[in-house]
């Protein structure tokens, strides 16, 4: 499975990840999801949410997650990529890519990584007023 | 031994800290370590219901064994996406 | 519920698609889906698929199972393409695109909106050698 | 009265037609249609099991009642996407 992790601070460019998108002929289905920060937090009007990381531990753990969907479903590809520091409303702070022959498991391993990314993977967020 | 410790997040805040040495007995535990932390910072205290540990770069839990040279990570419920 | 559903004999252009998109502040969660033409059908290699469809009925189809979602999830909008005509291998033929509030509410509408296409939405394959 | 009948997909090939009118009794239902076109087609009554009825727009199943004007779509499953 060939796995892409970019932790960055620079806005994430989906139109070009997409237009970078590679497959064999056997794939059929490509899934990507998109983590917007919200206008509100906790009911309170924010202006941008800022990322702080543990970065080598988020490597580790992102690949962690990465072995396990490895093992349950079979995934040409994964592309992550997570901003981190400031990150206004209404720009993506996660972008994801989960490339499989069926959609049923590329929607599968998407939901996994990010359900598992949220119990370990070591970001904390402050939101800014 | 000396082990290095790590605060991330509002635990930075909470110790007023962002990394410190401490010196303990050979074959301590992660839970000795966090009982003399929260000694010092009834805090970080309060939270401890709420503290994931880390030992380099992998969780553990508070029987764990540390080692010289160990850097333990402690900070709250991730928060990424 | 913000609806924009194409049919066209054209290639899919995802990343202008995804530059594209439109969202206020209370969404977080942009599900997309692409379904791609795969180098193999039962087990025989083929170069092509050519999409035949009952457009009208492809419309009304589609709409009621937009209807659908509409009464289920929180659903800001879905944009959704199929080519018809002849597609490639390697080549999109499905792009969906769904925006809501929280993750997990757009992998459940978008999910639900391929299952269904499938069972009702009158389009129809030939493989070609 | 009259009903227009379309096929799509393979079923073209398997009446050697794409849409054809066909003059019924007032008050005809889907199923005495069908009838007529498998007599007619003996290869589309082989796929009877599998096919798809749309009156207009819509699904219907074969009791439905026709009326003069109706478009009949038979097709076998949909496999878009």
């Amino acid at each position: 499975m060939k796995r892409q992790l970019t932790l960055t601070r620079d806005p994430i460019d989906e139109p070009a990840l997409v237009s970078q998108r590679a497959l064999t002929a056997e794939m059929g289905a490509a899934v990507y999801f998109s983590g917007i920060v919200r206008g509100t937090e906790d009911g309170a009007t924010i202006s941008a949410i800022e990322y702080e990381a543990f970065t080598p531990m988020v490597e580790r753990q992102f690949n962690l997650i990465f072995d396990q969907i490895e093992k349950r479903w079979p995934v040409e590809g994964i592309r992550l990529i997570h901003r981190l520091g400031l990150v206004k409303v209404n720009e993506p702070s996660l972008w994801v890519e989960v490339i499989t022959p069926h959609r049923a498991e590329a929607f599968a391993a998407c939901q996994f990584l990010i359900d598992e990314m949220k119990k370990t993977v070591p970001i904390w967020k402050k939101p800014l007023a | 031994m000396t082990i290095r410790v790590q605060f991330w997040s509002y635990f930075k805040e909470l110790t007023g800290c962002a990394h410190l040495t401490e010196e303990l007995p050979e074959g301590s535990t992660v839970d000795e370590l966090l009982k003399r932390l929260h000694a010092r910072h009834p805090k970080l205290a309060a939270f401890q219901n709420s503290t994931f540990i880390a030992v380099g770069l992998d969780y553990q839990g508070r029987s764990h064994v540390l080692r010289a040279g160990d850097e333990v990570s402690l900070f709250p419920p991730v928060q990424g996406g």
